[in-house]
């Protein structure tokens, strides 16, 4: 069961339950349109474009409720490379983690991007969704981005 | 459209995070004790009471708990309660009981099991001993001890 | 959250912006698998530029936070704040995030209940306590959830029999005597004396707070009458100018999330003497037609979103003093204690509210 | 409002892994060392508060069996807070500015080690949008740093700057994890870890607990030669819409430092809770601190970062030197939350 050393008894133990979640309106009608393969955000009262479909407004605090369609390309604004993949992450392969400005949206949303190596990725250049295979209502619908 | 899915209402998140889960020193020593068969405690300087399991402080006086004190693996009921009801993690059969078990030479109860006897017959100030498990069983764990039972004439 | 948050914003006559910060408290955050949620709610409590302080002392938290938020009015710095607690047990299971079975746990694992349960064994074998206490406050504290919408459990029939002959949890512990796992939020606005003045509804003015904690297990800790909760209450007596609780106390909201509490605590905040609190329940003293109305909502029994218990406790103690409580309204009230209590026997807050401005 | 200073603090061995060390073992001897320091008992003390938090340990109350550690009979007045420390100590405040307090003790503590900290700190993340892709720390600070990159306002020397002052820093703090005599090549020299950062532009894994003593005017000169006046402090928080902060930029620092009273004041020393190199570089900036300011002379949580802790830890340091005579005046800066998210400015003066 533990180590022999008397002085040092150590264990291993997993924390793990499968949380479920309630969405309520905004996030449901966000990942109800992901899973048809569509992508909304929220538009604040002053104009901007929220993606993914924020419930407030982070200036006013403001409930939104007006959607809006994106488009499903955009462009990076800032990513950091994962050269070695820790167990959680999706991608088992390195891949970067990306802000991106979709078409239509005022505010970029994090997701992963797939572009093979650290050379081909830079700020600017322009990505669009690669969608799962089966889409089930998740942010993970959205598998990763790829370069556009 | 008759066939348009129900819309998104949740979501299943799963979390599992890994852990290394270190004993802490008087713990380690207590349960390093138990398997060899022995209960050691510790008494805290301030109030010289004697905890089994110790926690290497007294949460009382606050001031660490150094000196060991050896306790025999017989003593009362101080209370108890008989859960009926699955405990999530315990393999145990409802009903059963769960005492707080004041030992000999010791200033604080610990929680243990009461068995061989009808639930229905413990009682507040019951004398009770130790049923250890078999000597091959024995690990780094209070469990060593399968439950606690009467003492003949008690 | 949001939901009650917004409530409050409109019961004290105010908008986000008014708000000059926020304390929040929760229960452990492994109940909804979000570690530090303020930082991901920040848009949603309108937090965005404020100070923001979260609170967490176990099961008391809704109370300790609130004491917290008077603090911030208290000191002079802050005229409105916003305390908002909340827990939503259905996104996990309670009694799994709170038992996992950790390794080298050096006692026998019995859930929450097997903790608690032997003491409320000791409480009835040291009195002579007949088993139908805890009973009839499960019927009572049932029977007053009927009166307030906003009660998880909603028990039309509940009755003396249905209580006693409901399953046995934890002896003596029946499942109808002990509190359900709920969803719910709860939030205060506190204001200083000219906001506060100023309000739209009378407000509950705030005569004294306190907090004590000890820790959970050590040699001689008493857990029929904790100290640590004598020393809560003897602190906000003083503070409020309390003497004689059972006759200057119009209503109390106690932490009661197994029954046999309420006869325990009675003695144990001055309501009457050791071993006699089982004789005020049965004279139906604590019924809301009695002259100490205990949990006149429901209490924790009715409605356990653990995280805002607390809170939900001095919260109906604020309304009842407002006249504000509704069909559970006690008449006339003017001074009210709010309760709340967590770990093991350890960690207890407390408020006094008057309706009348000290 | 009533005065209040800091007079005493502790910290732990900065270490890598405590070993069987649980975190009660932690936090008592730097609590009765503290209290030792200016001569109180646990009876002395008003109010004691804690920062922890229970996912680094994997189990809920984790600061229930923390207060182990601290005389508790007779019962005192406590609490709590799930985040940093230097939130408990400003827990404290309200309470000495209250007048409910006059000496306060806090304390924060934690063991990394057992976990794993990169996906625990994903859990501070929106639950629905976020934490199903498991963005971890170091990954979103890089996303920070190559922000700043490609703004141009910094560049990767200046990181290795930053990271080459705290090494040779902490060869003069005894309690630091990491501290080494090196060089701006030799940081460059490194391979990356998560692009655009190298492994030591993040903080170490570390575990321990720290404890400070606070007290209203009167205590404080009662107790303390030279105590470190708390002349200002605040704290504010920004929207966890990662996508909708410029992550160049602190804004939430610089509001909290104007309302702190940071401008104006002849600082000569500050210690900035920055876990990543380049955040030290915005945290300046927001603070306007001019080039004569001692930044970070403990080393900083580069060189040893006990999660909710290292923010306490910042002000200990800060209040430390005052109380030696080593400063006169210094900024201390908490942080909370991915990519500073939640920041708490203090000022302190002798």
């Amino acid at each position: 069961m533990a180590e022999t050393n008397p002085e040092l008894l150590t264990k291993s133990f997993e924390l793990g339950y499968t949380y479920t979640r309630s969405t309520g309106p905004v996030i449901g009608h966000f990942l109800t349109e992901l899973r048809e393969g569509r992508i909304v955000g929220t538009r604040t009262s002053d104009g901007r474009v929220l993606v993914p479909a924020a419930e407030y407004d982070p200036v006013s605090a403001e409930a939104l409720t007006e959607f809006v369609s994106v488009a499903e390309e955009g462009v990076v604004t800032t990513w950091s490379w994962v050269a070695e993949p820790i167990s959680h992450h999706l991608l088992q392969k390195p891949f970067a983690f990306a802000l991106v400005r979709l078409d239509g949206a005022d505010v970029p949303m994090l997701h992963m991007v797939d572009a093979g190596e650290e050379g081909a990725m830079r700020t600017g250049m322009r990505v669009r969704v690669r969608w799962a295979a089966e889409r089930r209502g998740s942010i993970t619908d959205i598998a990763c981005f790829e370069p556009a | 459209m008759s066939d348009t899915p129900a819309p998104v209402t949740g979501i299943e998140v799963p979390i599992n995070l890994q852990y290394e889960f270190t004993a802490g020193k008087a713990l380690t020593r207590f349960l390093t004790r138990i398997r060899e068969g022995r209960i050691v405690g510790q008494r805290c300087p301030g109030c010289n009471n004697v905890y089994v399991p110790p926690r290497g402080m007294c949460a009382a006086c606050g001031i660490p708990t150094e000196e060991e004190v050896e306790v025999v693996d017989e003593g009362i009921v101080e209370s108890f309660t008989v859960v009926h009801i699955p405990i999530p993690g315990n393999p145990i059969k409802p009903p059963f009981v769960a005492a707080n078990i004041l030992l000999d030479g010791t200033d604080m109860a610990c929680l243990h099991r009461v068995s061989e006897v009808d639930n229905a017959r413990v009682h507040v100030g019951m004398r009770v001993k130790a049923r250890w498990k078999p000597r091959e069983e024995w690990d780094y764990t209070f469990e060593n001890i399968a439950w606690f039972r009467p003492v003949e004439g008690s | 959250m949001r939901q009650a948050a917004e409530r409050a914003l409109e019961d004290a006559g105010c908008t986000w912006k008014d708000i000059d910060a926020l304390i929040l408290g929760k229960a452990p955050d492994m109940f909804e698998g979000v570690v530090m949620p303020e930082l991901y709610l920040s848009d949603a409590l309108g937090a965005n530029g404020k100070p923001v302080l979260r609170v967490h002392t176990a099961g008391s938290v809704g109370g300790s936070t609130a004491v917290v938020a008077a603090n911030y009015v208290q000191s002079g710095a802050f005229r409105r704040v916003l305390t908002v607690s909340f827990e939503k047990q259905s996104e996990s299971n309670a009694t799994w995030a709170l038992s996992p079975r950790m390794p080298f746990v050096p006692h026998v694992n019995a859930g929450a209940g097997g903790f608690f349960a032997p003491y409320m064994r000791l409480y009835m074998e040291r009195y002579g306590v007949p088993e139908h206490i805890g009973c009839l406050v499960a019927v009572k504290d049932r029977q007053n959830a009927l009166k307030n919408p906003y009660a998880h459990l909603q028990i039309p029939d509940i009755s003396l029999e249905m209580v006693m002959q409901s399953p046995m949890l934890w002896e003596p512990i029946r499942f109808l005597e002990s509190c359900p796992s709920s969803d719910g939020a709860c939030a205060l606005v506190l204001a200083d004396e000219e906001h506060a003045s100023r309000s739209p509804n009378p407000p509950a003015w705030i005569l004294g707070t306190s907090t004590r904690a000890d820790g959970s297990m050590y040699a001689g800790k008493d857990n029929i009458h904790p100290a640590s909760l004598i020393a809560c209450a003897k602190d906000v007596y003083a503070k409020a100018g309390i003497t004689d609780p059972r006759r200057q106390i119009d209503v109390a909201e106690l932490y009661v999330p197994f029954s046999w509490y309420e006869p325990m605590y009675l003695e144990t905040l001055g309501f009457c003497g050791e071993g006699e609190g089982w004789k005020l329940v049965e004279s139906g003293a604590t019924a809301l037609g009695g002259d100490l109305p205990i949990n006149a909502s429901g209490g924790v029994l009715s409605s356990n979103p653990i995280g805002a218990s607390g809170m939900l406790r001095f919260g109906e103690a604020a309304l009842q003093v407002r006249g504000m409580a509704g069909q559970h309204q006690v008449e006339g009230a003017r001074l009210a204690l709010g309760h709340a209590f967590g770990g093991a026997h350890s960690y207890y807050a407390m408020w006094a509210v008057s309706a009348d401005k000290p | 409002m009533r005065e209040a200073a800091v007079i005493g603090y502790t910290q732990s061995m900065q270490r890598r892994y405590a070993g069987a060390a649980n975190e009660s073992e932690l936090i008592m001897p730097v609590v009765r060392e503290v209290m030792q320091s200016v001569g109180v008992t646990q009876k002395d003390i008003d109010f004691t508060c804690s920062g922890s938090c229970d996912y680094l340990q994997g189990a809920a109350f984790a600061f229930v069996e923390g207060l182990n550690a601290v005389a508790t009979a007779p019962p005192i007045r406590e609490s709590h807070v799930e985040m940093d420390a230097a939130w408990a100590l400003y827990e404290a405040l309200l309470k000495i500015w209250s007048g409910e307090a006059d000496l306060c003790l806090i304390y924060g503590f934690s063991k990394s080690s057992p976990g794993e900290l990169r996906s625990v700190l994903t859990l501070q993340l929106d639950p629905y949008y976020h934490v199903p892709l498991w963005p971890d720390a170091v990954s979103l600070a890089a996303l920070q740093a190559r922000a700043m990159l490609d703004a141009g306002s910094l560049t990767e020397r200046d990181m290795a700057e930053v990271v080459m002052r705290s090494r040779r820093a902490a060869l003069l703090n005894p309690k630091a994890q990491l501290a080494a005599e090196t060089s701006i090549e030799a940081l460059l020299a490194e391979p990356r870890f998560v692009s655009p950062l190298r492994r030591h532009d993040c903080a170490p894994i570390t575990d321990g607990a720290s404890a400070l003593l606070v007290a209203s005017a009167d205590t404080a000169r009662r107790l303390c030669a030279r105590p470190a006046w708390i002349r200002g402090i605040d704290h504010r928080m920004e929207t966890g819409t990662l996508g909708a902060r410029d992550l160049t930029r602190s804004p939430s620092t610089r509001y909290a430092a104007a309302r702190a009273g940071v401008a104006g004041r002849p600082v000569d020393t500050a210690e900035l809770h920055a876990p990543f190199s380049h955040q030290e570089i915005i945290l300046r900036r927001e603070l306007g601190l001019s080039d004569s300011v001692a930044v970070n002379p403990s080393g900083g949580a580069l060189a040893g970062n006990v999660m909710m802790a290292a923010g306490l830890d910042r002000i200990g340091h800060v209040a430390t030197r005052i109380m030696r005579g080593e400063a006169d005046c210094g900024v201390a800066h908490a942080t909370s939350g991915p990519c500073l998210q939640q920041n708490l400015v203090a000022v302190l003066e002798a």
